[in-house]
C-alpha cells in the first residue's frame, strides 16, 4: 500500500458526463467514523515540464487558460535568469578558481554606475508585464457577467452545502457548462477557502460577512473542491466535487437535489436575501429603501403627511404595490418608487413567500415572537436555477 | 532659547523655566479650548463634520508644543527627531492602507445578517 | 610598524581570550559580554532548529503516504497531531529561530568587533534580549506541555485561534516575549552603529554585513511592536472578547490578518536581510575581490527593508481583501523584486576575475545564490495576482518561502557560522567534512522542495494531513529529500562542535578577510582588541600580507616592511 | 572592569561605562536610544489606534451612543494633571541638567505624585463604569441597578477593591520609611517617604474625582425638576453615572419613568433611529447597539494599557528620584533623568490624543 504509485489514468475530456462515475472510496479517519472521499481521476502530463500540462490540472474555466498561459511565461523569464545566473557562476568558479593556493585575484573594476542601472532597469520591464498581465485576468475573476446564476455557498467544519436560486441545497457544487456563475460564500463558523484547482479560482470564506467568486466553467467534467484556509482537525478532509454538467437539463436530472425545511422566518430570510437584500438593509441603516429590521410594526408617515403602521396589510400591500405609500424620504408623493413591484414574484396565498418575509422581519424585532416550526410543504418555485 | 550655561557639555541645554512654563500655560489653555468647543460645538450652528478635525487640530498643536520644548527636540539632532517622526509616518500608513481596505469591504459585512453568524457558546 | 613582540601578542595564540578569562556558570549567565552572549544564541538557535526539524521530519513521515499511515516503523499520525506538528514547525522556526539566528547568533559576536568597538551600546539590555528569548521559546513550548499543543498554525488566524482549545494564549504571550527580544536586539545595533562606530569610519567604510543588519534593525523596531499588540489583542479578543477580531462579537478577521501581516511581511526581511549580508562578505572574501557596487547592494539592503512594509497585502491575495487594495499590493511587491536581483547580479560581478576559493562558507554562499535565486523567482509566479489565486495556499507557496527561509537563511547563517568560527574559537574545522555535508544539504534540501512546486501548481493545498492519491509520489521523494536535508544540517553542526574543540588552531585571519574583527587575536580577548585596530576599507584585500612566523595575515602596517611585496595599485572607477 | 588587559587611555568618569570613549558618546546612545524606544510605543499603540480609527468610521453610531457614559471633565482634569507633570518633569530634567540633584528630586516626587494622581481618578471612571455593568468585551452588561447594591457608605466595592493594593503599598513604604529612618538609612528612608507620598496622591486623585462626581450629583439633584423640564445639558450630566444611583432610589426610578416617556414618544419618528430620541444622556440598555460594547472594548484597551505605562513610568521615576537622592546628576552626567522624562512626556502625547478622541466624541 505504501509504495504504491498513484494510477494517472488518462480520462478524455469530451467524454460524455454519464461516464463520469465518483468513485467513493472510505478511508480511515481520524475524526472518528468514516468518511467519503472524492478520489477524482485526471488528466496530467507528467513527462514534460516545459509543457503546461505538467504543472496544472485541466482547464475548465474560462480565465485558466490565461492564467496558465502567464504561469508559462514567468516560468521561461525566470529559466532564462536562473539559467544564466547558475552558468555564470558555475563558470567563474571554474575559470577563476583559486589554483595552487594563490591568490591572485585580476585587476577589475569595482562598480560600474551604467551596468548597474541597466540591471535594474531593464528586468523591470518584465515585471511590469507580469504585473499587467496577472492584474487583467485577475480583474476578469472578480467582475461577473450580469446574467451569471448565483448560488450560495455555506461552508462549516467540515463540509459544504451549495443552496441553489430555487433553494435546493445540493453537498456537491452542480454547475452547468457555460453558465457563468457568482458564488456567494459565506461561513456557519472559521475561515474556510473556496478552491477548485480546474477553475484556477480560490476566495476566502470569512465568517460574518459575504465574500464571491466568478467562475465562467467551460468544459464539462467532475473536479475537485477543496477547503484551502487551515480550519482545524478535519481540513484535509474538507474536499468534495464540482460537477459541471453538459446541460441545464443534465444538471437537472442527474444531480440528488436536497429539499430544504425550512421555517417560515428563514424562507422568509432566504427570500430577503434573493430579492431584498440589494436595497433594504438589516443593520439600522437605511439603504436605497428603509432598513428592515426597523420595519415590523412601526409607525411613521408616508411621503405625503399620512400615517401609517408597518402592518401585515401595510407590508403586503408595499411589497405588490410599492409606489402606494413611499415612506418619508423615499421618494416624493405620487412618484413612482425605486422599488419594483413583486405581484407575480413572490406569491401572496396564505402561508405564501409574503407572509414567509413578513415572518422575517417580525424575526428581526424580536426572534421569540416567531415559530421555528418547520414547513414541510414549500411551495413549489421556478425549476431548479432556470433562468 | 535656552539659557545661557557656557561651562556646561555641549550636549546638555537646559531650557529656561519661562519657556516651560509659557509652554504649560498654553497646555492649559488649549485643553479648555478644546473641552469648551466639544461642549458648545453641538449647540452651535458650526459644520458638524468639522468638530473632530478641530479637536485633532487642536490635540496636535498640543502635541507639538510637548515635543518641542518639553521633549528638547527644538535643540536635539535632526537625526532624532527624524527617527521619532517616522514613526508616525508608519503608523499612518498602517492605519491608512487597512482603513482603505476595510472601507472597500464593509458593505460584504454590514449586508451580512447578523443572526448567521455562529454565536458565542453561553 | 609595530615591534615583532607586540604583533605577536596582538595577533598571536592568546593566553586569555573572551571564552577563557572567567570560568563558572554565572560568568556565563549574567555576562554583558557581546560576544558570550552571542554564543549562547548561538546555543540556544541550534536547539530550537533541531527541535523543529524533528516536527518537520515527524510531518514529513507522516505524509510519506497519502491515507496518513506514515513510515512503516513511524505509526500513524492523527489528524489532530499532525496539525499540531504543523503549526509548532513553523512557529518554532520562524520566532524561535530564523529571526533571532543570524543577528543574534553572528550578528552579536561580529557587529560590535566589525565596528571597532568594545561592546554594543546596551550590554544589559543585549543580555535582558537573550533571557527574554529563552522565556519566550519556554512559553511556546509550554503550549505543548500544560496547553494540550498549538493547532492554529503560525499565523494565529482569527477566529480559529479563539475557538480552539489549545494552548494559544501560552504561544501567543511567547511570541510577544519573543518580539521584544527581537526589539532589543535591534535598537542596540541601531545605536551601535550610529554611535559606536571606530574613528574614521564612515557609513560607506562600513562592511555590508552591517548595512544588512541595520536595515533589519529598522524593521525590528518598525515592525515588531505591532506584532506586539496584534499578540495583546488576540489574547484579549480570546479571554474577554473584545468584539475586534472576532465576527461572533462584531469584529473582522480579515483585520487580523492586516495587523499580522503588518509585521509578518516585513519580518520576513528580518529572516532574509542579514543572511544578504553574510553572502557579501563571504562572497568578497572568498574571491579576494573588493564587492562589486558596494552603494548599490548598501542602498538596496534599505530599500528592501522600507519597501517591506508597502507589500503586506500580498498574503492576503485571497482573503477578501478589496480588489483595489490587491492591485495596489500586487503592483508595490514587484517593485521588491529589483533590490534582491541587483543584489545578486552583484555577487556574480564580484566573482569575475577574482581568485576563488570553493572553501566550505564559500560552498554555502554559491548554494544560496542558487537556492535564493529559486526562491526569488518563484516569488515572482505569486507577486502575478491571477497565477497568485491558483497558488495561493498550496504547496507552490511552502517551497517558495522554504526555498527562500531555509535555502536563504539558513544556508547564509551555516556559510556564516563556518566563516567566522575560526575566528569565534581559534580552531580551523575539517574542510572536507565541511564540504560534503553542505553537498548533502544543496542535494537533500532541492529534493524536498523542488517536487513541492508541481504539486502546488496541481493544486495540493498546504496543511493537509491527507491527500489525493496522486500526490502521493511527490510527498515521497520530498520526505526522503527532508531526512538527507537533516542529516545534512547534523553534520555540518557536528563538523563545527568537533572543530571547536578539537580543530587545528586557526591564527587571526586565516582568510584574509579586511573587515576589523580579523584584527584581534583568535578566539578575541575580552575587550575585542589589545590594540585600537587599523582601520581600512574592508573590502581592499590587498591591505593585507601573509605572516610566515604567525600563519596568518596581518596588516601591513604590522608587517616587517623588507618582506612585504609592494601595493598594488587600487582600482577605481 | 577595568582590568589589565584593558590599556584605558580615557578617563573614564564615575558613571561613564566602560565600552563608551566620553559621556557625550554615552549620552548621544542614550539618547538615541530611547528614541528608538519611544519610536516602538508608538507602533505598539498604533494597533490601537488602527482599530479605534475602523471602529469610529464605520460604526460612528456606536461611538455616538458611548460617548455619554465618558465625563469630558474627569478626562478633562486628568489631561491637566498628566500635563502639570510634564512640566514638573521638564523642570526636573532642568535641574538635573544643572546639577541640582535636590530641586530634581523635588521635582519627580511631584511628577510622581501627579501620576498616581491621575491612575485615582482612572480608579474612579473605572469603578463607575463596572458599577453600571460597563465591562470589557462579553462581559458588558449595562445595566443601572449593577451589581446588587454592596455598597460600603455609598462608596463603590470595585473601587474600594481597587484601592486596596495603593492601600497595602501605602502602609508598606510608610513603614518601610520608619524603619529606614530608626536605622539611619537616610536615603532609604527618603526613597521610601517619597514613595508613600505618591501612593498619597492615588488617595488625592480619587478623593478629587469622589467630590467632584459628588457635587454633580448634588448638582442634579437639587435641579432634577428644571432638568427634565429644561433639558439642561450642563445640570443632568452624568446623573446616571453617580455612584449614589441606588441610593437615591425613587428619584431614580422617576428618572427611569421619564426615560420610558421618552421612549414611547421617539417611537413615532422616522427614519429608524427612534432611540436617538431618547433622553441622550441616560440611554436605555435596550436602545443601544450590541455593538456599544466594541467601543468600551477599544475604550478599556486604549486607557488600560495607558494606564499600564503610567505605572511603568512611576517605577521608572521612582529609580531616577533614588538617584538624586543619591546626589547622581552631574552636568556631564544627567542622561537617565532626560530619558526617563522622554519617555515620561510621550505616555502624555498619548493622552493628549486619547483625551479627544475618546471623551470628545460629539
Amino acid at each position: 500500500m505504501i509504495w504504491q504509485f498513484p494510477t494517472l489514468t488518462a480520462l478524455q475530456s469530451t467524454e460524455a458526463l454519464e461516464q463520469l462515475a465518483i468513485k467513493q472510496r472510505v478511508i480511515d479517519s481520524s475524526l472518528g467514523g468514516t468518511v467519503p472521499e472524492y478520489v477524482l481521476e485526471r488528466k496530467i502530463e507528467t513527462s514534460n515540464p516545459f509543457n503546461q500540462a505538467y504543472w496544472f490540472p485541466e482547464q475548465a474555466s474560462t480565465y485558466a487558460e490565461s492564467v496558465d498561459s502567464l504561469y508559462m511565461d514567468i516560468f521561461f523569464i525566470s529559466l532564462v535568469f536562473f539559467v544564466a545566473i547558475v552558468a555564470v557562476m558555475v563558470y567563474f568558479c571554474i575559470v577563476y578558481r583559486r589554483k595552487g593556493g594563490v591568490i591572485a585575484p585580476q585587476p577589475s573594476s569595482s562598480h560600474n554606475t551604467t551596468i548597474e542601472i541597466l540591471w535594474s532597469v531593464l528586468p523591470s520591464i518584465l515585471l511590469v508585464y507580469m504585473f499587467v498581465e496577472g492584474a487583467g485576468t485577475f480583474w476578469e475573476m472578480k467582475v461577473p457577467k450580469t446574467d451569471s446564476e448565483e448560488i450560495q455557498v455555506i461552508a462549516y467544519k467540515y463540509g459544504w452545502q451549495f443552496i441553489y436560486p430555487n433553494g435546493d441545497t445540493t453537498s456537491e457544487l452542480h454547475l452547468v457548462q457555460d453558465q457563468p456563475v457568482v458564488l456567494k460564500l459565506q461561513s456557519k463558523d472559521v475561515l474556510h477557502s473556496f478552491f477548485v484547482p480546474a477553475f484556477r479560482q480560490k476566495q476566502d470564506i470569512v465568517p460574518g460577512r459575504y465574500t464571491t467568486a466568478y467562475i465562467e466553467p467551460n468544459k464539462a467534467g467532475q473536479y475537485r473542491l477543496s477547503c484551502n484556509e487551515y480550519c482545524g482537525d478535519g481540513h484535509s478532509k474538507m474536499r468534495t466535487a464540482c460537477i459541471v454538467h453538459v446541460s441545464q437539463e443534465d444538471r437537472l436530472a442527474n444531480t440528488e437535489w436536497k429539499k430544504p425545511e425550512y421555517s417560515a422566518w428563514e424562507n422568509g430570510e432566504h427570500l430577503y436575501k434573493i430579492h431584498c437584500a440589494g436595497c433594504h438593509n438589516i443593520n439600522s441603516i437605511a439603504g436605497t429603501g428603509p432598513a428592515l429590521n426597523l420595519t415590523w410594526n412601526r409607525e411613521g408617515k408616508t411621503a405625503g403627511g399620512e400615517a401609517f403602521k408597518a402592518n401585515e396589510t401595510y407590508i403586503k400591500e408595499s411589497i405588490l404595490y410599492p409606489s402606494k405609500k413611499i415612506v418619508e424620504g423615499f421618494g416624493a408623493e405620487g412618484s413612482i418608487s425605486k422599488m419594483n413591484s413583486f405581484k407575480g414574484i413572490l406569491s401572496e396565498t396564505p402561508g405564501g413567500d409574503i407572509d414567509h418575509v413578513i415572518a422575517f422581519l417580525r424575526y428581526l424585532q424580536d426572534p421569540d415572537s416567531v415559530s421555528s416550526e418547520k414547513l414541510k410543504d414549500l411551495p413549489e418555485e421556478k425549476p431548479a436555477a432556470a433562468e | 532659547m535656552a539659557d545661557q550655561h557656557n561651562d556646561l557639555p555641549r550636549f546638555n541645554h537646559p531650557a529656561s523655566i519661562k519657556l516651560l512654563l509659557a509652554v504649560f500655560g498654553s497646555l492649559i489653555g488649549l485643553t479648555v479650548l478644546t473641552v469648551a468647543t466639544s461642549a458648545v460645538w453641538p449647540e452651535s450652528n458650526l459644520p458638524a463634520d468639522l468638530a473632530f478635525p478641530v479637536a485633532m487640530i487642536i490635540a496636535s498643536v498640543k502635541a507639538f508644543l510637548v515635543c518641542a520644548f518639553f521633549m528638547h527636540m527644538w535643540w536635539d539632532k535632526k537625526f532624532n527627531i527624524i527617527v521619532f517622526l517616522s514613526s508616525t509616518l508608519f503608523a499612518a500608513l498602517f492605519i491608512g492602507l487597512t482603513l482603505l481596505d476595510t472601507g472597500h469591504y464593509q458593505n460584504s459585512i454590514d449586508n451580512f445578517p447578523r443572526n448567521e453568524v455562529a454565536q458565542p457558546p453561553e | 610598524m609595530v615591534d615583532k613582540t607586540q604583533r605577536n601578542k596582538i595577533f598571536g595564540t592568546p593566553e586569555t581570550t573572551f571564552l577563557n578569562h572567567s570560568k563558572g556558570f554565572a560568568s556565563w549567565a549574567f555576562t554583558v559580554d557581546h560576544k558570550r552572549i552571542g554564543i549562547m544564541y548561538m546555543i540556544g538557535v541550534t536547539i530550537a532548529l533541531f527541535l523543529a526539524g524533528f516536527f518537520a521530519l515527524v510531518l514529513r513521515s507522516h505524509l510519506f503516504s497519502f491515507d496518513g499511515q506514515g513510515l512503516p516503523f513511524y505509526g500513524k499520525l492523527s489528524n489532530a497531531d499532525y496539525n499540531q506538528m504543523f503549526t509548532l514547525h513553523g512557529a518554532v522556526m520562524v520566532f524561535s529561530f530564523i529571526i533571532p539566528s543570524i543577528p543574534g547568533a553572528l550578528g552579536n559576536i561580529v557587529l560590535p568587533m566589525m565596528l571597532g568597538t568594545k561592546d554594543v551600546a546596551f550590554p544589559r539590555m543585549n543580555l535582558a534580549s537573550f533571557y527574554l528569548w529563552i522565556i519566550g521559546t519556554g512559553c511556546l513550548l509550554a503550549a505543548i506541555l500544560f496547553g494540550g499543543g498549538l493547532d492554529t498554525g503560525w499565523t494565529f488566524y482569527t477566529p480559529y485561534s479563539i475557538e480552539t482549545d489549545t494552548g494559544v494564549i501560552y504561544a501567543t504571550f511567547g511570541a510577544f516575549i519573543l518580539g521584544f527580544s527581537s526589539i532589543f536586539t535591534g535598537l542596540n545595533f541601531l545605536v551601535t552603529v550610529n554611535t559606536m562606530r571606530a574613528k574614521g569610519q564612515t557609513w560607506f567604510k562600513l562592511p555590508l554585513f552591517i548595512w544588512s543588519l541595520y536595515a533589519t534593525a529598522i524593521i525590528q523596531v518598525l515592525a515588531t511592536p505591532v506584532l506586539g499588540i496584534t499578540l495583546l489583542m488576540l489574547i484579549a479578543e480570546s479571554t474577554l472578547h473584545i468584539g475586534i477580531f472576532d465576527p461572533r462579537y462584531g469584529g473582522d478577521p480579515v483585520l487580523f490578518q492586516h495587523f499580522f501581516w503588518f509585521y509578518s511581511h516585513p519580518a520576513v526581511y528580518i529572516m532574509i536581510l542579514p543572511a544578504m549580508g553574510v553572502i557579501s562578505e563571504l562572497i568578497s572574501v572568498y574571491s579576494q575581490k573588493r564587492i562589486f557596487g558596494y552603494s548599490f547592494i548598501a542602498f538596496s539592503s534599505v530599500a528592501i527593508a522600507l519597501l517591506g512594509f508597502l507589500v503586506w497585502g500580498h498574503h492576503m491575495f485571497t482573503s477578501g481583501q478589496s480588489v483595489v487594495m490587491t492591485l495596489i499590493f500586487s503592483a508595490i511587491t514587484f517593485t521588491v523584486a529589483i533590490p534582491s536581483a541587483v543584489k545578486v547580479f552583484n555577487w556574480l560581478a564580484t566573482l569575475y576575475k577574482g581568485s576563488i576559493l570553493l572553501n566550505t562558507p564559500m560552498c554555502y554562499a554559491l548554494a544560496f545564490i542558487f537556492l535564493f535565486g529559486i526562491g526569488g523567482l518563484t516569488g515572482l509566479f505569486l507577486g502575478a495576482l491571477s497565477v497568485d489565486i491558483h497558488l495561493h495556499d498550496t504547496y507552490f507557496v511552502v517551497a517558495h518561502f522554504h526555498f527562500v527561509m531555509v535555502g536563504g537563511t539558513l544556508t547564509a547563517l551555516l556559510g556564516g557560522l563556518y566563516h567566522w568560527w575560526p575566528k569565534i574559537f581559534g580552531r580551523m574545522y575539517n574542510d572536507t567534512l565541511g564540504r560534503v555535508s553542505c553537498f548533502l544539504v544543496f542535494v537533500g534540501f532541492n529534493v524536498t522542495f523542488f517536487p513541492q512546486f508541481v504539486m502546488g501548481a496541481r493544486g495540493m493545498p498546504r496543511r493537509y494531513a491527507q491527500y489525493d492519491p496522486e500526490f502521493q509520489i511527490f510527498h515521497q521523494i520530498s520526505t526522503i529529500g527532508a531526512f538527507v536535508l537533516g542529516f545534512g544540517i547534523l553534520g555540518a553542526f557536528l563538523v563545527l562542535v568537533h572543530a571547536a574543540f578539537y580543530g587545528k588552531l586557526a591564527g587571526a585571519n586565516p582568510f584574509k578577510a579586511a573587515s576589523l574583527e580579523w584584527q584581534s587575536s583568535s578566539p578575541p580577548d575580552f575587550h575585542n582588541f589589545t590594540h585600537t585596530p587599523i582601520l581600512n576599507d574592508p573590502y581592499d584585500f590587498d591591505a593585507l600580507v601573509y605572516d610566515e612566523e604567525l600563519d596568518t595575515y596581518i596588516s601591513r602596517e604590522f608587517a616587517d616592511p623588507a618582506k612585504v611585496p609592494p601595493r598594488k595599485e587600487p582600482v577605481h572607477h | 572592569m577595568a582590568d589589565a588587559a584593558h590599556d584605558d587611555h580615557h578617563d573614564h568618569g564615575e558613571f561613564i561605562a566602560h565600552h563608551f570613549d566620553s559621556a557625550e558618546q554615552q549620552f548621544d546612545s542614550g539618547k538615541l536610544g530611547i528614541w528608538l524606544f519611544l519610536v516602538t510605543e508608538v507602533l505598539f499603540f498604533s494597533g490601537l489606534f488602527v482599530a479605534y480609527t475602523l471602529y469610529r468610521n464605520h460604526h460612528p453610531e456606536i461611538f455616538d451612543q458611548a460617548h455619554v457614559f465618558l465625563d469630558k471633565y474627569l478626562g478633562g482634569l486628568n489631561t491637566i494633571v498628566l500635563l502639570f507633570s510634564s512640566l514638573t518633569m521638564a523642570l526636573a530634567v532642568r535641574a538635573a541638567q544643572l546639577g541640582r540633584n535636590k530641586n530634581c528630586g523635588i521635582y519627580i516626587l511631584i511628577t510622581m505624585v501627579c501620576a498616581a494622581m491621575f491612575l485615582g481618578v482612572k480608579a474612579i471612571e473605572y469603578s463607575h463604569k463596572w458599577d453600571i455593568g460597563i465591562f470589557p468585551g462579553s462581559l458588558f452588561a449595562l445595566n443601572y441597578q449593577h451589581p446588587e447594591p454592596t455598597m460600603i457608605a455609598g462608596i463603590s466595592d470595585y473601587l474600594i477593591w481597587i484601592s486596596m493594593i495603593p492601600a497595602i503599598l501605602l502602609v508598606l513604604f510608610s513603614v518601610a520609611s520608619i524603619v529606614g529612618l530608626l536605622t539611619k538609612k537616610t536615603v532609604f528612608s527618603k526613597l521610601m517617604l517619597g514613595m508613600a507620598i505618591t501612593v498619597g496622591g492615588y488617595f488625592l486623585g480619587v478623593f478629587a474625582g469622589y467630590s467632584y462626581m459628588e457635587a454633580i450629583m448634588d448638582h442634579g439633584d437639587e435641579s432634577h425638576a428644571a432638568v427634565t423640564v429644561e433639558h439642561d445639558d450642563q445640570n443632568i450630566h452624568m446623573v446616571s453615572m453617580t455612584i449614589d444611583d441606588e441610593k437615591s432610589g425613587a428619584g431614580h426610578d422617576g428618572d427611569h419613568k421619564e426615560g420610558d416617556h421618552a421612549h414611547a414618544e421617539g417611537d413615532h419618528g422616522h427614519g429608524g433611529h427612534h432611540e436617538q430620541a431618547y433622553d441622550k444622556h441616560h440611554p436605555d440598555p435596550k436602545s443601544l447597539s450590541k455593538d456599544v460594547k466594541i467601543f468600551f472594548s477599544i475604550y478599556y484597551c486604549m486607557t488600560g494599557l495607558h494606564a499600564i505605562h503610567i505605572i511603568a513610568g512611576i517605577i521608572a521615576l521612582a529609580w531616577v528620584y533614588w538617584r538624586c537622592l543619591l546626589g547622581h546628576w552631574r552636568t556631564d552626567y544627567f542622561g537617565p533623568v532626560d530619558y526617563v522624562g522622554l519617555y515620561w512626556h510621550l505616555v502624555d502625547l498619548i493622552w493628549i490624543y486619547l483625551f479627544p478622541l475618546l471623551y470628545l466624541i460629539d
